[in-house]
């Protein structure tokens, strides 16, 4: 391998870009026209601009991908997350070009991603599963029949999740047979425009259970390790904003069994490469699986914290064919990451646009900030409103606690909404605190939706500030004849406009 | 110095005095730093670091941890006119309509699916009426703020 | 302790006040007029004013500090380093006025500040010392005639140290006797000038040693531990520039003698808090006592990398007089330090000035920066030229150098001459990437003085780059009527003058 | 468009062709980016992300890792007449005078001790000459770039 092509954008290509750089093989990004100016498109060293509008047109445009491939010379494709990452048939048609695929088999895709075949593949290997069934009919109405009589024997309530899906997206929570129809044509509707596969399946939804996931990393010597635990339970429209490691109710014994488990799911498809095992903890400190992925995870980066491994660059050195480089497992302190989000929280989460006239991030040690964008850049509604995953470490979980805090009140965001004070407020909740959390909690905590928690002396100080702002002359618009400079740096005297008005 | 702000739709007069380069509102004085952020010594005696910027008629607002968005309401400008109108919270592609004009519908009921960043959206009723107008039909592009149905109030 | 006023500035105060604020304390920063906009100065619950101009009438004014820290109940004082960190006198002072000094017993700072008394008291600890003499005349002309005597017995090269110093300052190398005249009044006027103490002592200077030394801990409970080894042998002008742990020719049996020959040297003088005991180490494997730092250090960042301790932390919970949170020594992966000094490496090392007009900080997993400054921020000779400490970790050193190689070309620093550049060329050095690094290092790859190595076709470009900027009007004055806009956010197209034309 | 600027000493001529906002010089290609920076592409294919400031004429300008001070030469500027003066490399205080006005000295010859920063600076006679001014004398604070005497070269 010398040149590495990596078929993303945002964040995820920065950290796997970085990662090639350092390691001294020659990288390609990809970009669409919309992320001309990405951060991303600069930290290769070369970028090839894509054909076409949408998605996929673009990221998602398998033969364009390879074409490019071929004629830059690239030996290697890093599908990061999400886009191509788990599509079977692209992997083996990067494979059949002669190129190296930064991630497992074709044919263990295929069986982790058909969440079917995943589940009798990990009951024929010995891994516990939910209780749930698979509905196999892809017709509407016959998949809706099917549906109904599944949801008698599993019971209420229920969750449908798209039988090729991830992300949340084609997810629903059914919490009674009256639900279940509404449901059904959400879940199919959103799954087919996801994934172009609207088969969905039920299964029991386990309230009060925790989202703890193993990170595992096999190469080609033989060798399958995992990496410990990740806890996400903290999650909003099925989306993770909260991820930590480890688990504060892990149990060095319970580690051992969930990660033994975590290798026999990940030997079962005869796994190569970095993957993540995903279960549902109950309180009961039983375990069940509920999805692999086949892929780096976005909240990869917590472990990393705390185990010193470099995920991405032994994904590179698992492709080399060279056995990985770490010993075995040691966890050492507590990380913690949040996702950056520009979206509304007081108002259902809702995505949010704009341009990020200020973006300035926090520092100090034992702070992390994995960002795809940067001040000056516009969020739009192209893609995933995650701009940035801010990580903290720190020798214990409450002083993580601590330091993310500080930072969270220390990152400056102006010209777009984002979720800052939501993940703020979090950390102050009680069962956060306590490590208490499972996948009910931001529901549980705020039943009738989120709203910021400010003083009246706080509101007045942000009034005052508005008028010094609006009296000193800050909102003048630059008048410049040069196009070029109108555009220019983003400094708190620029007056923007928003494009999408 | 008088300026007219709307925070949380709420419309307010906020007064400043300005002798030298402090300004004061009710005990608590600012100041502006070389790079522009504003400093704020509060009625007891806290110090917070503001940054602001404004986007159209907004400011954006950063101080003690918060972020505030105050609209500037410019003198002699014209209230909104609200209206009962439905509008786009963001760019998007109309998924489905789920009325016609003339049908009752409840508040809180569904009027409308869009899809915008891979996620549905529904547009609801924000009360009582009955659809008077659609503007799009399904797989419409619709830019963000644009109104979208509306409603007559009985 | 509820309070705790930090009697530094900079990025070692940046870095005590965002400790203060994550474990819950209220801080007070101090500054001196010509810091009043500089970042420590926010970072702080209360900031207070210096009255005075000159560093004696500030920073170091023990009277006025110790007013303010009554006058704002503060009831503890963290040093830093520099400044009254190491003033045996003004901890005792604090401690008389009933507050706690974050640091050791003035008993302890006196017997290890007067590198006499500490020769003394570690050779009947049994640590061993360099051979050397202590010279304690302290007339220019009886300390000449002693200083010759006892250079015929130590021999040449021999190394000229002031008594009561240390950063370099009032350190002499000489070569041979003729040199000896000169190098003793530069070296006792330096001293004099920074510690008002001409007394110097002369050592032999053993050359081709590394500079290693010992990060030890040691609580009120009578624990005391040592976190391993930093070697700081890179050094121009007798000041560490490139820092790391561990050591790249440590063994774990030589860390572990040095470690308890650390741990000695503390317990002879019954030390308490964090502080570190400097060895030279010798090719043979020989190590002899230097000094003792009884302070933090500039670059304690890197064994917090490589052991996940946080000093600082650690250091208030022994004020508190709890016991020290972390476990036993573990060492994970490798750290690099470097200081980012303002200054001309092509130039014998002069110090620069000039304002950051663009301060922009690489970024990605592994890099941690330490910084006073930020963009906008200008750098006057009114204090040292370290503007900020760039670290990185990585799971090998191999891979931590090769970080440190991708962070430094990323590092974009305009308006004031850093050594940004030697730092990077510094990297590539053979005996830097081998580990053979020892305290000559520097003078034996750039004999003659360092000068960049720059390609004609990156200089054609970067007139190319002159030229368009030129060329766009990216040069034209900022017009604007309202003074606190001109000195505005700093941008690519402000023009500023410097203060010191 | 054709710019005068210096480089490490030297003099040199740049001569930049436009065409749309694409710059060009000697098969180099270059172009604005939107936050000021500029992306060029070099002629082996390479691209660089520069970024520039200006203070006073200087243009300091980092690309590929390294960081150039490049001054401008305004057009019809005359040449600044660099003579035999020894300037103050930075602000400081006079530590010691080491020579009188009529003494002649070799290249290389310690003239004068500055101390600025906390260290010692040592001027050092260019070439060989008699010293034929001295302005300041101990304990005198200079600022940066002010002659601090004179050689005649012999």
């Amino acid at each position: 391998m010398s040149t590495i092509l990596v078929a993303n954008r945002g964040e995820i290509a920065c950290r796997i870009l970085r990662a090639c750089n350092e390691a001294g093989y020659s990288s390609i990004a990809i970009y669409a026209d919309n992320d001309a100016n990405s951060l991303f498109v600069e930290l290769a060293t070369t970028s090839v601009r894509l054909e076409g509008e949408s998605i996929a047109e673009t990221y998602l445009n398998q033969n364009q991908i390879l074409k490019i491939a071929d004629q830059y010379g690239a030996d290697a494709i890093h599908p990061g997350f999400g886009f191509l990452s788990e599509r079977a048939d692209f992997a083996q048609a990067v494979i059949d070009a002669g190129i190296s695929w930064i991630g497992p088999s074709s044919k263990a895709i295929e069986m982790m991603g058909d969440k079917m075949t995943a589940r009798t593949t990990m009951k024929a290997a010995g891994v516990p599963v939910i209780p749930g069934e698979e509905i196999e009919e892809d017709d509407e109405h016959e998949a809706l029949i099917a549906i109904k009589s599944a949801s008698e024997r599993v019971g209420f309530p229920l969750l449908l999740k798209a039988s090729s899906g991830g992300g949340g997206k084609g997810m629903r929570v059914v919490n009674s047979s009256e639900e279940l129809d509404d449901a059904v044509s959400g879940a199919r509707r959103e799954a087919i425009a996801a994934f172009g596969d609207g088969r969905v399946y039920v299964e029991r939804l386990l309230s009060g259970a925790k989202h703890v996931e193993i990170q595992i990393l096999a190469d080609t010597h033989g060798r399958i390790i995992h990496l410990g635990e990740r806890e996400c339970s903290i999650q909003r429209r099925h989306q993770k904003v909260f991820e930590e490691a480890p688990c504060p109710t892990m149990t060095p014994d319970l580690r051992e069994k969930m990660g033994q488990a975590a290798i026999l799911a990940a030997q079962a498809v005869d796994y190569v490469g970095a993957g993540t095992v995903e279960f549902l903890l109950a309180s009961s400190g039983e375990f069940f699986f509920l999805e692999m992925n086949t892929r780096i995870q976005v909240e990869h980066p917590v472990t990393e914290m705390v185990t010193g491994v470099d995920i991405v660059r032994e994904q590179l050195r698992i492709s080399e064919g060279e056995p990985m480089s770490c010993g075995e497992l040691s966890i050492r302190g507590h990380s913690i990451e949040v996702r950056l989000y520009a979206e509304d929280a007081s108002n259902n989460f809702l995505p949010a646009i704009g341009p990020l006239v200020v973006f300035k991030p926090p520092v100090g040690p034992g702070v992390r900030l994995d960002t795809g964008v940067r001040e000056g850049d516009e969020v739009t509604p192209n893609y995933d409103p995650m701009l940035a995953k801010l990580v903290v470490w720190a020798p214990s979980r409450s002083e993580a606690l601590q330091r993310m805090r500080r930072s969270l009140e220390d990152f400056v965001v102006l010209g777009t909404t984002t979720n800052l004070r939501f993940l703020r407020e979090l950390c102050d909740q009680e069962d956060v605190i306590n490590g208490s959390t499972d996948t009910t909690l931001i529901d549980r905590a705020w039943p009738y939706g989120w709203s910021p928690n400010i003083s009246n002396s706080l509101s007045e100080a942000a009034l005052m500030v508005a008028g010094i702002s609006e009296g000193s002359g800050k909102h003048r618009k630059s008048n410049s004849s040069d196009a070029s400079i109108d555009n220019g740096p983003i400094s708190p005297f620029s007056t923007l406009s928003r494009r999408y008005p | 110095m008088r300026y007219e702000f709307r925070i949380d739709g709420e419309v307010v007069e906020v007064t400043l005095s300005k002798v030298d380069d402090i300004w004061s509102l009710s005990g608590n004085n600012a100041s502006i730093l070389p790079d522009g952020r504003i400093r704020l010594v509060s009625t007891d005696g806290s110090v917070f670091f503001a940054h602001s910027a404004k986007v159209g008629d907004t400011w954006w607002i950063h101080i003690g941890g918060h972020t505030f968005c105050i609209d500037h309401i410019e003198p002699g400008a014209a209230e909104e006119d609200e209206g009962s109108g439905l509008t786009a919270p963001m760019p998007g592609k109309v998924l489905q309509v789920l009325v016609e004009v003339g049908q009752r519908v409840e508040a809180g009921q569904p009027l409308m699916i869009l899809e915008a960043m891979k996620m549905e959206h529904r547009i609801v009723a924000s009360q009582e009426g009955s659809v008077s107008e659609i503007y799009f039909s399904e797989g419409d592009q619709v830019q963000q703020g644009v109104p979208l149905l509306e409603l007559s109030i009985s």
